[in-house]
């Protein structure tokens, strides 16, 4: 019992194989597991807030010759913020399937996708993650294509082609560096790494095929139709959780493991797709027309964001400075999650209610469904980076390491990106505040509502006002930063 | 024996490159498919070609392990992928 | 944690708390609704009250929860804090009580009260902000509270009107954000200090320094609605009559000018700004303002917006007051913040009462409107001659305070111009309205009477709040002098400032 | 001499693999484009037989080739012979040439610099030396299944996943026309044998190249011949046993797993003495997962009655309130 990491990564797989076999009790299955899995994860942090990071090595093969399993205050708490947003979106998943035929085909499916993204979380082998970057996609595209119309399927059809391709191009650089170092374990990696050629060659594919995989612009062109037409509570997961995991080997590959093969230039280059993809995608958001592809291209935008940490961060001196910088990125990512979870579990109620998710039509939305409003509303808080919201806190943290690093110039990027998400958030809202004929009570459909609620409310209240402790965590535990 | 390994790797590279431009070029998602198929063992021979250490030493098997699980990982995307095809024909043919 | 150290965050929760529970409410249940509503008003008075003594004996008010390194949630009390909490306090006690009465039978109270709960613990909390962090926070806070309270009607004026509102605080949100991170990264976390922090600090950049001014002061005058900053104040009237009341009086103009007046005395300190030549082009911004907003006053026919664009002038009164330097010019600024509010909220409530009894919008409808509803127009009577500046009432003592410190410092004498022209025009676009209103007769039928139901000329919910603070601004401006009277505790303020 | 004979060799080879991977990706006949795939699959498993890459060499030709070749074929059987071609805009297409180019450049001085950096051993002699502690003496059994167990798990998770997507997605295709007698007869001997040549495998893993993925593959294809010849047959199989033998690869995989990590507190971390029967078991399911994965993945969907609520939507779930 006290190797929380294989649980988290054995449990759902273990789950996803009973629900299989017993498709009858499937959603208890799958909501018991997801909620152990929780537990799990939460004693992990435990774990690493009290002892440092966490290594197994697999089949006791010290890891080089075999794999290791690692968690550090970076992976724990993207683990538990993963966890989180899985476990209350199956409990929204349970009621929101009306049919028992496509809810028998969504569980293994669903249950495979929390193996993937917690395996790879965990995982501190370069091939391990290409592994686990397959399951991941794979999964992703069969639940994306589990709401079976042409539109879903073309955008899985594409979503699994772009998939692959990203991945192949990452285990091209996988193949380089096995070449010029014989390792495939990250901390080994990390330890023998150079700025020499090789090393940027295979950081540059690597980065590619991710980059392809995150949908960093321009490579995004992929993302909203997929987000979007798939099933709610997968959108959800895909958003917040399928994108921002292969976002988070970049951050290990350019801020842990490569951090003396990047270049300034290298960095700056990262940050000004990430400056293009916030205005870009919130641009686009805001002439989207319905309120699932707004919240697809939002992620566009809202992955941006994270991209500018790069530059700041290595251009910061190590010490208390880069320390708070990274650990914005990280309260930023967090609350993304968060917050566009709750989104799209939102998006699917207006859904299922209006029949359409139109955003000119959703008129008396604020009236029928008071509370959807509302959580739609804590998400927009958050992703316009409004207090109380976590990302409040990431963005007053990213605009003063611009000003620490002397990089002035992402002020006007982040400052035109909140405009923009103000303004598509509110676009919402003028339309669900408009006259409509019935009024609900506050509370509608409460197995959809109150888990799309925890959500919205720990991206608003919990991270907001608890960031504090997230500062405490990153900073002790952390791997990189300070060297 | 860097030699071989080298004319391998560079072969694997030339594959590589020659799917990766017609993944980009086609449409078409079979087309693409096979595109994708040849990618990858481009970069499967890269692996094998450092892999070999010449006629009297038994090759690196970890290379040979990672590119069994690769195969097996890329036939299992071509089946998924069919079914995505067949199922968006029918979709169309209705 | 001793009571006093608990007390912000009691204030704070004596509005949250009922605000959040309100939301919940069935919207038929109107006794529980009103109950909690007015156990929160009261609630909050009570912890002010004791508040206030805590300040007046110097007693330690300080809370701090850490978000981060070097970033906390501090929440104080000082004299000026205090000043601001007790007006909003008292002020929303009887907005809630008008409000009640004016949204009798209509759609979505539940909704309505709580976010105006909302909104009136953004304002206390930014009143009781302890650094400048913690303002921006509750500043932000503020925008989104309001934000439905505009839109409330659900119309597509209502919701247009919003979005204006929305675009530019937002807009003025980010660059004092800006401004705010900028001095953060330059002076470390920047607690309000009486006095002044920035100048205790050596070795600052002045030329950084006047940039970051010049942020927080475009971030703030947005809401302060400073020349040409004010252009969603008019739009925003499209909100019902209490929100009108609250945003103009208590909340968000207040907010801004607030926020000013903290900036330029408790974070750069009013001689340290005058060293770094800053308040001249505060001063400048303030007097065209007072002029611009008073002739654009002139011209319009809609009541509401008459009232709008009187306040974009008489709120500047406040920041001219804050470009001066010298205690006198300084107690005439901060007793403003108090006296306008009283002043305006009753102009408000008077013109919801005109639209909501008569149907009268229009200052020509207001023909012989005093006969009819005498009241609320002796109540109107009273602020506006308050407004004008005429003594006893409370308008008087802040324009001759002002006055007085113009004249001690000498380099100011340029504001007693602007001080008498803003008079004759403020007389300009008020004596007409009175002269109408009592001296006139009614020619045709009023637009949309209702029948008169009670003994009062209209309900008594509707009738005692304008009433009240119209006879608040007639007290405070007689008994000036008395302890603990708005003039008193401006006074303590400037003391302690300079 | 004989040196420049195998570089003569080697060139041939090189160029035919270059030949016929450039011939499959610019074709736009479908049907050419798979035979020619095909083709360049088989000339790989000979370029890794070349490589002293024997397992792969058997995966190539049984799964690469094979097993691919047959799904591609069944996929294209229906095609319609016209195809539209869109034709990129020519600066697309040269900016795709153009990245192509810089990345090829780019790989291959890294490779270069790589292959000069490198000791030339890299993993190698670590895991040969560690071989005899695995279990089994063949070394690429012994990564697969010792020492980078994991990532076989996964991969199993991999194979799985694909299978859910595919039955999923279609009803089981069902236009197969019975074989002709020949070919009844031929089967008849060929299937038997398949299956043997399977165990075998599976059995030889150990030692020398083979296991559980040529195994598995090998017994898929005895049961896609099988269904050839009785396109029926698959009625007579019982659909819980389909479900067992899904899973059970994975389910005895993480089971010896977990139990590993109760006794020897790592997972997968294999008592030395029993590694081999462990190994041998954990092969044998997944041979069984792997061989039904990819004959369900042939028969492009799920059999009949496998959704079993299939009939009866109206089985009493809260969640049907939305429909």
């Amino acid at each position: 019992m006290n190797n929380p990491m294989v649980w988290v990564i054995m449990l759902p797989l273990l789950a996803s194989l009973i629900t299989l076999a017993w498709p009858r009790r499937a959603h208890w299955i799958g909501l018991l597991f997801s909620v152990i899995t929780l537990a799990f994860s939460m004693v992990l942090v435990y774990q690493v807030f009290n002892g440092g990071p966490q290594t197994h090595e697999l089949g006791n093969w010290n890891a080089g010759l075999g794999i290791a399993l690692r968690a550090d205050a970076l992976s724990a708490s993207l683990l538990v913020m993963a966890m989180l947003v899985f476990t209350a979106t199956t409990f929204y998943a349970d009621a929101y399937f009306s049919d028992v035929n496509k809810r028998m085909r969504f569980w293994p499916l669903w249950l495979m996708l929390s193996t993937a993204i917690n395996a790879l979380l965990l995982s501190g082998d370069l091939f391990n993650l290409y592994v686990t970057l397959e399951l991941l996609g794979l999964s992703a595209v069969a639940l994306t294509a589990l709401s079976d119309n042409r539109a879903a399927l073309q955008a899985s059809i594409r979503y699994l082609s772009i998939g692959l391709l990203g991945s192949l191009v990452f285990l091209a650089g996988v193949a380089l560096i096995y070449t010029g170092y014989g390792i495939l374990d990250l901390e080994l990696l990390a330890q023998r790494i150079q700025a020499e050629p090789l090393a940027q060659v295979a950081l540059t594919l690597m980065s590619a095929g991710l980059i392809i995989k995150s949908a960093l612009f321009p490579m995004h062109f992929w993302l909203p139709a997929a987000h979007a037409s798939a099933p709610a509570p997968v959108s959800a997961a895909l958003s917040a959780l399928v994108v921002k995991v292969s976002l988070y080997i970049i951050l290990r590959l350019w801020i842990d493991v490569f951090d003396v093969v990047i270049t300034p230039a290298s960095a700056l280059l990262i940050g000004i797709l990430g400056a293009a993809a916030v205005i870009w995608g919130s641009w686009q958001a805001l002439r989207a027309e319905r309120l699932k592809l707004l919240a697809a291209y939002s992620t566009v935008a809202q992955l941006g964001y994270l991209f500018i940490f790069i530059p700041l961060i290595t251009g910061l001196p190590e010490g208390q400075l880069r320390e708070t910088a990274f650990t914005a990125l990280v309260l930023l990512a967090l609350t993304h999650g968060f917050a566009k979870s709750a989104l799209f579990l939102s998006a699917g109620v207006v859904q299922h209610r209006a029949g359409h998710d139109r955003i000119a039509d959703l008129a008396g939305t604020s009236r029928a469904l008071p509370l959807t409003t509302f959580i739609i509303a804590l998400s927009g808080v958050a992703l316009i980076g409004l207090p109380p919201s976590g990302s409040f806190i990431a963005k007053w943290q990213l605009l003063a390491a611009s000003i620490h690093s002397a990089q002035w110039w992402w002020i006007p990027v982040v400052a035109t990106g909140s405009i923009l998400a103000a303004a598509y958030t509110f676009r919402v809202l003028g339309h669900a505040f408009g006259p409509g004929d019935s009024a609900g009570k506050v509370l509608n459909w409460g197995r959809e509502e109150i888990p799309a609620l925890t959500l919205a409310l720990f991206a608003t209240v919990v991270l907001g006002l608890g960031s504090a402790g997230l500062w405490d965590f990153i900073s002790n535990n952390s791997q990189f930063i300070g060297g | 024996m860097i030699s071989e390994q080298l004319l391998f790797a560079l072969c694997g590279i030339g594959i590589f490159s020659i799917g990766l431009r017609a993944t980009l070029i086609h449409q078409q998602l079979l087309s693409r498919l096979l595109a994708l198929n040849v990618c990858g063992a481009g970069v499967f021979l890269i692996f094998i070609a450092i892999a070999y250490r010449g006629e009297t030493q038994i090759a690196d098997p970890v290379p040979h392990a990672l590119v069994l699980t690769g195969i097996v990982v890329a036939v299992s995307a071509m089946a998924m992928a069919l079914a995505l095809r067949h199922k968006l024909k029918d979709l169309n043919d209705e | 944690m001793n009571l006093f150290n608990s007390l912000p965050l009691l204030i704070l929760l004596s509005s949250l708390l009922p605000g959040l529970a309100i939301f919940l409410l069935k919207e038929e249940s109107h006794g529980l609704r009103t109950l909690l509503n007015l156990l929160g008003a009261v609630t909050k008075l009570l912890f002010v009250a004791i508040m206030i003594w805590g300040v007046f004996h110097e007693r330690d008010i300080e809370m701090r929860w850490a978000l981060g390194p070097g970033l906390e949630l501090v929440l104080q009390a000082d004299a000026l804090s205090v000043l601001f909490v007790t007006l909003s306090t008292i002020l929303w006690l009887v907005t809630t009580i008008y409000a009640i009465g004016y949204l009798e039978n209509t759609p979505h109270r539940s909704r309505f009260f709580g976010f105006f709960s909302l909104c009136v613990t953004a304002t206390v909390g930014l009143a009781l902000s302890g650094n400048l962090f913690t303002f921006v926070i509750f500043y932000e806070l503020l925008t989104l509270a309001t934000y439905p309270l505009v839109a409330h009607k659900g119309s597509p004026m209502a919701v247009r009107g919003a979005r204006i509102y929305l675009a530019y605080t937002l807009g003025g949100g980010i660059l004092l954000l800006i401004g705010a991170v900028w001095l953060h990264t330059i002076a470390g976390p920047i607690e309000f200090t009486q006095g002044g922090l920035l100048s205790q600090l050596p070795h600052l950049d002045p030329n950084a320094l006047r940039w970051i001014f010049l942020l927080l002061i475009i971030g703030l005058g947005v809401k302060a609605a400073l020349f040409p900053l004010h252009g969603w104040l008019p739009q925003a009237m499209v909100a019902p009559a209490p929100v009108s009341a609250l945003l103009h009086a208590v909340a968000v103009v207040k907010a801004g000018a607030f926020g000013i007046v903290r900036v330029v005395y408790d974070v750069y300190g009013v001689e340290f700004s005058a060293s770094l030549n800053l308040l001249p082009f505060l001063g400048a911004m303030a007097a065209f303002t007072i002029i611009y907003g008073s002739v654009k006053a002139l011209s319009q026919d809609h009541l509401k917006r008459r009232l709008a664009y009187s306040t974009i002038s008489q709120v500047s009164y406040i920041a001219l007051g804050t470009a001066i330097v010298g205690p006198l010019a300084t107690i005439g600024g901060v007793v403003h913040l108090v006296h306008q509010g009283v002043m305006k909220i009753t102009l408000f409530f008077a013109a919801g009462n005109y639209a909501e009894n008569l149907g009268v919008h229009r200052v020509s409808e207001m023909d012989g409107i005093g006969k009819r509803m005498p009241a609320t127009t002796l109540a109107f009577s009273i602020a506006v001659l308050g407004m004008i500046g005429i003594p006893p009432v409370a308008g008087f003592i802040s324009k001759w305070y002002l006055g007085l410190g113009a004249l001690q410092t000498g380099d100011g004498i340029w504001v007693i111009p602007v001080l008498l022209i803003s008079s004759l025009l403020n007389a300009a676009y008020f004596l007409p309205i009175l002269y109408r209103a009592w001296f006139k007769r009614a020619v045709t039928a009023w637009p949309e009477e209702k029948p008169k139901t009670g003994r009062w000329e209209m309900p008594g919910a509707l009738m005692w709040p304008p009433v009240i603070t119209a006879s608040l601004a007639l007290i405070i401006g007689l008994f000036a002098a008395a302890p603990y009277s708005p003039l008193e505790w401006a006074s303590l303020i400037a003391e302690r400032e300079y | 001499m004989t040196e420049w004979l195998w570089l003569f060799l080697d060139l041939t080879l090189i160029l035919l693999l270059l030949t016929l991977a450039w011939l499959t990706c610019a074709t736009h006949n479908n049907q050419k484009g798979v035979t020619y795939f095909i083709a360049f699959g088989l000339l790989l498993a000979l370029a890794w037989a070349r490589l002293k890459a024997p397992d792969l060499a058997l995966a190539e030709a049984v799964i690469g080739a094979g097993i691919s070749g047959a799904l591609l074929l069944a996929a294209i059987k229906h095609d319609d012979d016209a195809q539209s071609v869109n034709k990129l805009p020519s600066i697309k297409l040269w900016m795709v040439n153009l990245l192509t180019v810089a990345l090829a450049t780019l790989m291959g001085w890294g490779v270069w610099h790589g292959l000069e950096l490198s000791d030339g051993n890299r993993l190698a002699d670590q895991v040969l030396a560690q071989v005899p502690e695995s279990g089994v003496t063949n070394p690429v059994t012994a990564v697969l299944l010792n020492f980078r167990a994991y990532d076989t798990l996964l991969e199993l998770a991999v194979v799985l996943t694909a299978v859910l997507a595919v039955l999923t997605l279609n009803p089981m295709r069902k236009t197969y026309v019975p074989a002709e007698p020949i070919l009844q007869t031929m089967l008849s001997w060929l299937v038997p044998l398949l299956v043997v040549t399977s165990g075998y495998l599976l059995w030889v893993g150990a030692h020398a190249p083979g296991g559980a993925f040529q195994a598995g593959a090998l017994l898929a294809s005895a049961l896609i011949l099988l269904q050839l010849a009785q396109p029926t047959a698959y009625q007579a199989i019982n659909l819980n046993w389909m479900r067992f033998l899904l899973i059970v690869g994975i389910a005895v995989f993480v089971s010896v797993g977990l139990l590993m990590m109760f006794l020897n507190t790592a997972f997968l971390g294999y008592s030395s003495s029993w590694s081999g029967i462990l190994i041998l078991v954990i092969e044998t399911a997944a041979t069984f997962s792997i061989a039904s994965a990819l004959a369900i993945a042939y028969m492009g969907g799920r059999p009949d009655g496998w959704e079993t609520f299939e009939t009866s939507t109206s089985s009493g779930h809260q969640g049907g309130k939305h429909s």
